[in-house]
């Protein structure tokens, strides 16, 4: 019915899957983690999941970038790769 | 190394892709994933549970061990945190303290705390790290927290009709006050919950859970059997269930609150719960 | 031809989420960053979510809330989702954001003895210190 | 012939574990002696009073637990088990007293610790010549060799370390590597791991399985020191005398002859064996093992090398009454056992002696010790006889059975091969008789006066002298067991 | 950090103008603040059953109490009607005024000689306004309409505004000072 | 009548947010970026969701509460999108990062 | 009736307790935790009697009744296995008292609430007969042990990080293959997807399920190439932590395997390499441990890589494919078990007094501490496989069923690691034994330390010279016949 | 008219992939961020619209509003992170 979005979601969680892995800071990195969070959100919206979505809204978005910042915050942001 | 992990990972997946020859075509009604349990589920639940979210009653219900134990995982999580990262007490008192005036902006260094004067002080301690005062954020902040916590509220409490439920709605509440540490400072997050409150209510969260569980016990049924609840307050067997439904959910709300707030000042303030992000 | 056609129509999920999860797993593998890793771990989670979310899709569902639930009358199971996959997928998020946190914990430790996130420099640490 | 159900056995067994707490606990050496010497009599006793219904042909039996299905921990005493272990028990009554002396005189340290392992090494010995089936012997021959470990590095210096480890090596190695899978083999094809008269019935077992069962079992029992693997007794001479007395003349050596013994007898079969040809593995091994070890003993200079490699040439005739199969072979195998036990522990309680009051180590150095030392020399005279096979001394006997086996089964082969080893034996022995009395002292401290080793070691190596020539007239207990449990 | 020194300096400038609390000012604050929330729920919940509406009083009270210090204890200020009129005079405006700059903005964005056409700059000015609310009002309303973000706003009043062109420059600190100064009776 | 506002109004939204989007891919650096992703971006998604909410009254299930939510939700945007931009303004001049200037202004100064 | 899930129900109660008690009365977190795991040791015996006599054991959860609700099943093995964890828990729990009380100052309270979980964790995974169920139940097992051995200075983060990546994605792996099952039949529940399984027809995907669940399982219980985090986590962490649980994670994982092969998934379901690669990793296993526990310095990292091997010698045994094997699979894991428990108990008390656990600070110890380490031989000498303990008669259930499937790499392998491990111990004893200790040595034995040990030492003889009951009564009654 | 709000919906995800562009290719962290931002607003958008058409959009709105409230707190947190570090980092 919506694959039309579902599709498009989910090359974009790919998308943001390998930049964040490849992203030249851990700021960044996370931020971009956040995203595909927000994507992933999108995805299991098009699929009707809504419970999960709305988990992983919390979670992905909310909490887990949170404390990824605090993490980075705390140690370095910097990476080699 | 960069290679070899790109073989082996490009192997599995061509692996795992192979052996997704027989999977049912997506979306198929007739698969057995829809039919046998589920099934079941869909069709009973609301009549067994008086619950129209199908995934809350399932979660809060006939799965409600797997919930118990998450609710456990995040208290886990917590208590894991605090015994890795937090430092002893006497290590987390900062030599220096930082007072900035609250009409001008300067920022004072003091080498021992100062006590405070009382209602509308001309100073104010803060961090270390950036002392510049934005009002914007702040009092924005200040207007939306409660918000968001009500909003939490809701979705603990509204778990059986829409999405949503104690997860979600303790993460919300927890975001509220990541939020609030965020635009003011750690030290506010902590002055409003301090260590002792938030382990005291993630243990109590589970507690409440488990005290369900174990009334379900008591009245002579098994462990985490909502059925107990039917004839409190006159009920009937279905809604027991969706009361027991609600009571996990609370509990499970508390949990996650009080876990994620722990996480979240323990990591930001890499384990000196004074300073933080 | 056709038949992989069919194949890739009828279950491209299935195959992103396999790219997913391996794009996680070669994260994990290849990347000498601590934080990095727990990124690729994540993603391996979400993926291994995805996967089970798509189990749960049924064509022409709607989402697992009855819709008028104060009606009695028979619920025909074709039309809701299947909410069991969605029941397992928020345990395992949840699983999933604690692991996470754990495994922050860990890294402050890990920073503060070492001084660095790279898992190279840290061996490099370890061997001459 | 009946099978009495009694805890004798186990009672046996466990004296002398017993005693261990005692001798650990002990406050003075006194005390901890007497512990020692109380289990040794208790044992003795213990093991004695089942010889008349042993003799009688009866046996005890008792199961100390079900472990694995057809292999219990399980005690059975019958007639080649008692001959074996009236011999152990025995001789650690003797040589209990001369380690007190010897021991003493030396002022060795960690006394305690020795009297404590010598305890258990006695227990383990017990239990392999009482045990019913494989898994129980087996069992015992570990434990055996783990705690014979600290007695042999028991100077706890360089060399005694190096000795203790490849003593270890070599027993744990073949005991683990060889005689393990062969007896889990031989517990896969037989379901059963019980000594049983008859062993494996022809043709339960193909007979290339067989010999390799056989081979490894055969090496695997290393403390038997067949050929390639006897490295370690030479090695573990470093162990103090009493020691060696005990691991070449009782415990040790014999548990691994008394191990392969068993395996031929009991476990496949004299019968089997025979119908497969298979015993001329073992004869043959026994043989090679016999020459070779003799004429490396020839020429060895340090006096207990010398012993360990006549040890290592004599086991090999308990190996070859073994696989002689016919009845006097094993009668004879047997009883060598018990003589040569007897015979050895003399000698190596004269090197001891000599040990302890000179110092000396080396044939080169002992000319004219026999005057020094009369007691001590005439005990070592004796028992080079009977190791030699001398009339009148009990070697003799056990000899002739062997080669009354020999000649039985017409391998004339094999019966040169043991005379011609005899007479090497007198070969290396007699020299030293020759040197200790003949031959003029050449260092000053053996001339003068007779000063002879403290009571302690003087008395027992004449004890045991003595019983060497008694057994020749009067050989019956072991005999009659041996004769018992040949046919 | 970049004042600092080891001996407090206090520095005089415009001291906020006291009021006296009144009576009931914490009750009705209170009153006011949990209706406020009450509101909010019942929105949300859209269930008007006994049992999800206690559900609410009690969560709207907790969750009144809990944030008693964080909400912005400004309730006073919107006793007079006059204060509430203004507010709602003054939200179609900004939204007018958002929605024309906005206008301006799109065309900007199409516009092939983007590059040309931006001036981008910090500019400064200091506002009369002292109380935190209005402060905040103003700021946003500063980002809200296009052109204009607020930098920041210190202690002293000067708000510094990065600026998207000359013309957006130009109109500040404009006529929403006044407006906001009007709805929060600042003097 | 209502569905072509609805329709007009969704597509102003969209333009909105086309607009904005095309914005921060053009601009220089991120403080005008941050101009036109903020606020247009606010502008549009007010814009559509007031068509949607309009778009509720063609549709039964759309109760009125949920326009209220959508409402609240709109209040919701209305108050933090701003300060969401301050904030990342800020954060961006106390990281020091400089603002871009008209490479003919940057003459003139010189 | 309740007993099933009693056996849990005290640890989870006495972690939340033992956290409000930390923020209250601290005084009373330890003898919470002694409560607790007594409790739970308590009716781990009932349960096992009562399986004994009235057969196997169903508790449902929640009173929803199994293909819909989850259920816990105890059958004798897990019986036993809930007891050995329950029991080993506690006498590490008591042995370490001191260490629990001090070594963690104010966070004792979250040490042992964490402690407390983990053991929880491990029994609700071997009690839980939902396949969900059980992966949320290795989170919580895993979660709470990366915790207390990541607790620690030094290198103990990384070690238990490393630790937490293998075993997320094992978990996860896991997880997939569950999924892979349920999108098949449709089920999670263990005894109902039997059933469908059974029933069900043999395809790749069938296959590609079972594969991933096994791997991810292999990934979890540190076999051969995945063994990275396992030498590290135990050897730098806490002694407490490892000491707890060293006997506990890989086991219980083979545990699950155990259960799944012998009760859940058919052997048509197995891919055909799948056994052989096991063998052929379970065999590199052994090599690969023993030949680098040769190489190690510290003790207690040297046996930590012994255990690796003892995980080869596990996962082999279940997939020689015979009655016999999976007997020795079995009991080595109640061996395993015992033993590491011994080694680890005995290495806890003796790094308390001598500090780093390399060969030179063990000299003179068999003076100095002669109960502590005669406790320690019993150990080492199970390792080895000396008769009448514990470990010789599993190993030799191994071997014989090796022997039986001519899978004679595998019994090389067994008899090659027993060698090895000879040659390691008695490097220790012989420093132990023979080195004089230094002058500063001061050692102590307390017999609040020694107790426990002697327990698990005596336990290994006794339940050594028991083995014939414990496979008669525990294990030969669940293996099913189809397996010969 | 539904089929309409549908492609409004695949536009809107058509467009979601310029910020992503940003957020993806930066170059400065603050890009990300407002990328991370624009995606957030768009997405509350869409959650709506996805919300219209499943036909159940009483559903969907809470997780658009839950959404858009953490989209503001991951975004605070971030330049919370940038006010504190974010000198130190382009120092160094």
């Amino acid at each position: 019915m919506i694959w039309e979005i579902k599709l498009l979601a989910l090359i974009l969680v790919i998308v943001c899957a390998i930049a964040a892995i490849n992203a030249k800071d851990l700021l960044s990195a996370a931020v971009i983690f956040g995203i595909y969070s927000f994507m992933m959100c999108v995805q299991w919206l098009a699929m009707g999941a809504v419970d999960v979505a709305f988990t992983e809204a919390a979670i992905g978005a909310g909490i887990s970038t949170a404390l990824m910042l605090a993490a980075i915050f705390r140690t370095s942001r910097r990476t080699k790769d | 190394m960069k290679k070899t992990a790109l073989l082996a990972v490009i192997l599995t997946g061509a692996l795992l892709i192979l052996s997704m020859e027989n999977f049912p075509s997506w979306g198929d009604v007739q698969s057995p994933a829809s039919l046998h349990l589920s099934r079941h589920f869909i069709e009973k639940s609301y009549e067994q549970t008086l619950t129209p979210n199908l995934v809350t009653a399932v979660l809060g219900d006939y799965r409600g061990f797997d919930t118990m134990l998450e609710t456990v995982v995040v208290f886990t999580a917590a208590l894991a945190c605090f015994l890795v990262i937090r430092l002893p007490r006497d290590v987390c008192t900062p030599g220096l303290f930082y007072y900035r005036h609250t009409r001008t902006g300067l920022v004072v260094r003091k080498h021992d705390a100062c006590e405070l004067p009382g209602e509308n002080p001309t100073f104010e301690r803060v961090d270390s790290d950036w002392p510049p005062h934005d009002v914007v954020v702040v009092s924005t902040c200040r207007m939306v927290i409660p918000f968001i916590q009500l909003f939490g509220l809701y979705v603990v409490a509204h778990g059986h009709y829409s999405p949503g439920g104690g997860f979600q709605g303790g993460v919300i509440f927890a975001a509220s006050y990541v939020l609030l540490a965020v635009s003011h400072d750690l030290r506010t997050l902590v002055h409003r919950l301090n260590e002792r409150v938030t382990h005291l209510l993630s243990a109590a969260g589970v507690l409440l859970f488990f005290g369900v569980g174990l009334f379900g016990m008591a009245m002579g049924l098994n462990f985490l059997d909502y059925g107990a609840l039917e004839g409190v307050l006159g009920m009937s067997l279905a809604s027991g269930h969706s009361l027991g439904i609600l009571l996990v959910e609370i509990g499970v709300g508390m949990t996650v609150t009080a876990a994620l707030v722990i996480i979240f000042k323990l990591l930001s303030s890499r384990g000196t719960v004074t300073e933080g992000l | 031809m056709e038949d992989f056609l069919t194949q890739l129509t009828s279950k491209y999920n299935f195959w992103a989420y396999i790219v997913l999860m391996m794009v996680g797993l070669y994260a994990m593998i290849a990347k000498g960053n601590l934080i990095k890793k727990l990124i690729g771990l994540s993603i391996f989670q979400t993926a291994i979510m995805l996967f089970y979310v798509a189990i749960g899709s049924k064509a022409g569902a709607t989402i697992p809330i009855l819709r008028d639930h104060t009606l009695k009358g028979v619920i025909d199971f074709v039309e809701y989702i299947n909410p069991l996959p969605h029941v397992l997928m928020l345990t395992a998020i949840v699983v999933s954001v604690a692991t996470l946190g754990v495994a922050l914990a860990l890294v402050l430790r890990v920073y503060d003895v070492h001084q660095t996130l790279e898992e190279d420099e840290i061996l490099e640490k370890i061997k001459n210190p | 012939m009946y099978s009495i159900y009694s805890i004798q056995p186990f009672l046996a067994v466990a004296a002398p574990l017993a005693a261990v707490p005692g001798i650990l606990s002990s406050r003075s050496p006194n005390i901890r002696e007497a512990w020692s010497f109380a289990a040794a009599l208790l044992l003795l006793g213990l093991v004695a009073c089942m010889v008349p219904a042993v003799v009688a042909g009866h046996t005890y039996t008792w199961v100390v637990a079900n472990v694995l299905p057809g292999a219990p921990i399980a005690f059975r005493v019958d007639a080649f088990g008692m001959l074996f272990a009236l011999v152990a028990s025995s001789l650690w009554v003797v040589t209990t007293l001369y380690s007190i002396g010897y021991m003493r005189s030396k002022n060795e340290h960690a006394q305690t610790r020795f009297f404590g392992y010598f305890a258990v090494s006695i227990f383990c010995a017990v239990g392999v010549a009482f045990s019913a089936n494989l898994l129980t012997m087996y069992l015992f021959y570990e434990l055996l060799s783990f705690s014979t470990y600290p007695l042999v590095a028991h100077h706890q210096n360089e060399e005694s370390r190096k000795a203790g480890r490849k003593y270890l090596g070599f027993i744990v190695g073949t005991s683990i590597g060889l005689v393990l899978p062969a007896m889990v083999a031989v517990h896969h094809f037989m379901g059963t791991l019980d000594f049983a008269a008859g062993g494996i019935p022809l043709g339960a077992i193909d007979p290339t399985t067989m010999t390799v069962l056989l081979c490894l079992l055969l090496f695997g029992f290393a403390k038997a020191a067949l050929m390639p693997v006897h490295v370690w007794l030479p090695a573990a001479m470093v162990a103090p005398t009493p020691v060696s007395s005990l691991l070449h003349a009782v415990a040790v050596v014999k548990v691994g002859a008394f191990c392969i013994m068993r395996v031929v007898t009991d476990v496949f079969g004299v019968e089997t064996l025979s119908a497969l040809h298979l015993n001329d593995v073992v004869t043959g091994a026994a043989a090679v093992t016999m020459l070779a070890a003799s004429l490396i003993a020839l020429s060895q200079d340090g006096l207990k090398r010398r012993l360990a490699f006549s040890t290592i040439g004599q086991l090999s005739y308990i190996v070859l009454g073994a696989g002689l199969v016919t009845a006097a072979g094993l009668t004879g195998g047997m009883l060598h056992i018990a003589m040569h036990a007897f015979g050895k522990i003399t000698l190596f309680f004269c090197a001891g002696a000599i040990y302890v009051a000179t110092g000396e180590k080396y044939i080169s150095r002992l000319n004219g010790i026999g005057y020094r030392m009369p007691w001590t020399m005439t005990a070592f005279l004796i028992g080079s006889l009977s190791i030699i096979g001398i009339p009148p001394t009990g070697g003799f006997l056990s000899k002739w059975y062997l080669l009354n086996g020999c000649i039985d089964t017409g391998q004339w082969l094999l019966a040169l091969t043991l005379l011609a080893s005899s007479l090497l034996n007198a070969a290396y022995f007699l020299p030293i008789v020759y040197r200790a009395w003949f031959c003029t002292p050449d260092q000053a401290q053996h001339a003068g006066p007779m000063r002879e080793a403290p009571l302690a070691c003087i008395v027992p190596p004449l004890i045991t002298a003595t019983i060497t020539v008694i057994l020749f007239f009067y050989p019956y207990p072991f005999l009659n067991l041996a004769r018992l449990a040949a046919n | 950090m970049e004042q600092m020194t080891d001996t407090v300096r206090v520095v005089r400038t415009g001291e906020p103008v006291k009021v006296k609390p009144r009576r009931y000012d914490a009750l009705i604050s209170f009153v006011l603040r949990f209706l406020m929330l009450f509101v909010t729920w019942l929105i949300l919940s859209g269930m008007f059953d006994a049992f999800h509406v206690s559900l609410g009083v009690a969560c709207s009270a907790f969750v009144t109490w809990l944030s008693a210090d964080i909400f912005p204890p400004e309730v006073r200020r919107f006793r007079k009607l006059r204060s509430l009129w203004l507010l709602t005079l003054y939200v179609p405006w900004l939204v007018w005024e958002i929605a024309k700059c906005n206008i301006r903005m799109l065309f900007l964005a199409f516009d092939p000689k983007l590059n040309d056409k931006i001036a981008p700059r910090i500019v400064t000015f200091k506002t009369g306004l002292r109380n935190e609310l209005a402060l905040t009002f103003l700021a946003n309303s500063i980002t809200m309409t296009p052109g204009t973000i607020t930098v920041s706003i210190d202690e002293r009043g000067y708000v510094s505004v990065h600026a998207f062109d000359e013309v957006s420059a130009a109109g500040l600190p404009g006529d929403m000072e006044k407006k906001i100064k009007a709805i929060f009776e600042e003097a | 009548m209502i569905e072509t506002l609805v329709i007009f109004l969704c597509c102003a939204g969209m333009l909105l947010f086309l607009g904005g989007m095309i914005g921060i891919l053009r601009l220089p650096d991120a403080y005008t970026r941050l101009h036109m992703a903020g606020m247009l971006d606010t502008l549009g998604l007010l814009i559509l969701l007031l068509g949607l909410v309009l778009y509720g009254f063609l549709h039964a299930p759309m109760s009125l509460l949920v326009q209220f939510k959508i409402l609240l939700l709109w209040g919701f945007v209305l108050v933090t999108s701003p300060t969401a931009t301050h904030a990342m303004v800020d954060a961006g001049v106390r990281a020091g990062l400089t603002p871009w200037v008209q490479p003919d202004a940057k003459r003139r100064r010189k | 009736m309740h007993d099933v899930v009693l056996t849990i129900l005290p640890l989870l109660f006495g972690s939340f307790l033992a956290i409000l008690a930390g923020w209250t009365r601290s005084a009373l977190v330890y003898p919470l935790g002694v409560v607790a795991l007594a409790l739970s040791t308590g009716f781990c015996v009932k349960l096992l009697l009562g399986v004994l006599s009235t057969g196997t054991a169903t508790y449902l959860l929640g009173g929803w009744s199994p293909p819909w609700g989850i259920v816990f099943v105890i059958d004798t093995f897990s019986a036993g296995m809930m007891l050995l964890i329950s029991g080993s828990a506690l006498l590490t729990y008591l042995a370490f008292r001191a260490e629990i009380i001090e070594g963690f100052a104010e966070k004792t309270a979250a040490f042992v609430a964490l402690l407390l979980l983990t053991v929880a964790g491990h029994m609700g995974i071997v009690a839980t007969g939902d396949l969900f169920n059980l992966y949320v139940l290795i989170e919580v097992a895993a979660l709470s042990g990366y915790a207390l051995l990541g607790y620690g200075s030094g290198r103990a983060p990384l070690a238990s990080l490393n630790y937490l990546c293998v075993g997320s994605v094992g978990a996860s792996l896991y997880l997939l293959g569950v999924g892979y099952l349920y999108i098949l039949t449709g089920t999670l529940n263990m005894a109902d997807l039997a059933q469908i399984m059974l029933a069900a027809p043999v395809t790749a995907s069938l296959h590609g399920a079972v594969a991933v669940i096994l791997f991810g399982l292999w990934v979890k219980m540190a076999l051969f190439p995945f063994h990275g985090w396992l030498p590290g986590a135990y050897a730098m962490s806490s002694p407490v932590a490892a000491a707890l649980l060293a006997p506990l994670t890989t086991k219980v994982m083979v545990y699950v395997v155990i259960r799944l092969l012998i009760g859940v998934i058919p052997g048509a379901a197995i891919p055909e390499a799948l056994p052989d690669v096991a063998m052929l990793l379970g065999t590199a296993a052994i090599f690969a441990g023993s030949l680098m526990a040769y190489r190690q310095i510290d003790q207690r990292r040297m046996i930590a890589y012994i255990l690796v091997a003892e995980v080869g010698y596990m996962v082999g045994g279940m997939f020689i494919g015979n009655r016999t094997a999976m007997t020795g699979a079995m009991l080595h894991i109640f061996a395993d078990a015992l033993m590491t428990l011994t080694l680890f108990l005995a290495l806890g008390s003796i790094a308390r007094q001598r500090g780093e656990m390399v060969l030179a600070n063990m000299r003179g110890l068999f003076r100095t501490m002669p109960f502590t380490m005669a406790a320690f031989v019993l150990g080492a000498m199970s390792m080895i496989g000396v008769p009448p303990l514990f470990g010789f008669f599993s190993k030799w259930y191994l071997l014989s069923g090796a022997l039986e499937s001519g899978q004679y790499l595998f019994m090389v392998g067994l008899l090659v690691s027993s060698l090895v491990n000879v040659v390691l111990f008695f490097r220790i004893f012989e420093t132990a034994f023979f080195d004089e200790p230094g002058e500063s040595v001061r050692d102590i034995e307390h017999w609040s330390r020694v107790t426990p040990l002697a327990v698990a030492a005596v336990l290994l003889i006794v339940a050594g010279l028991s083995s014939g009951l414990i496979v008669d009564r525990l294990i030969a009654g669940i293996i099913p016949a189809s397996l010969i | 008219m539904e089929s309409f709000i549908l492609y409004l919906g695949i536009v809107l995800m058509g467009i979601m992939v310029l910020p992503l562009y940003r957020a993806v290719v930066g170059p400065t962290t603050l890009d990300r961020l407002m990328g991370m931002n624009a995606i957030g607003s768009k997405t509350v958008a869409l959650i709506v619209i996805i919300g219209l058409v499943f036909d159940r959009v009483d559903m969907f709105v809470d997780i658009a509003l839950a959404y858009a409230m953490l989209n503001f707190i991951a975004v605070l947190a971030a330049s919370r992170y940038l006010h504190k570090r974010g000198r130190r980092d382009t120092a160094s």
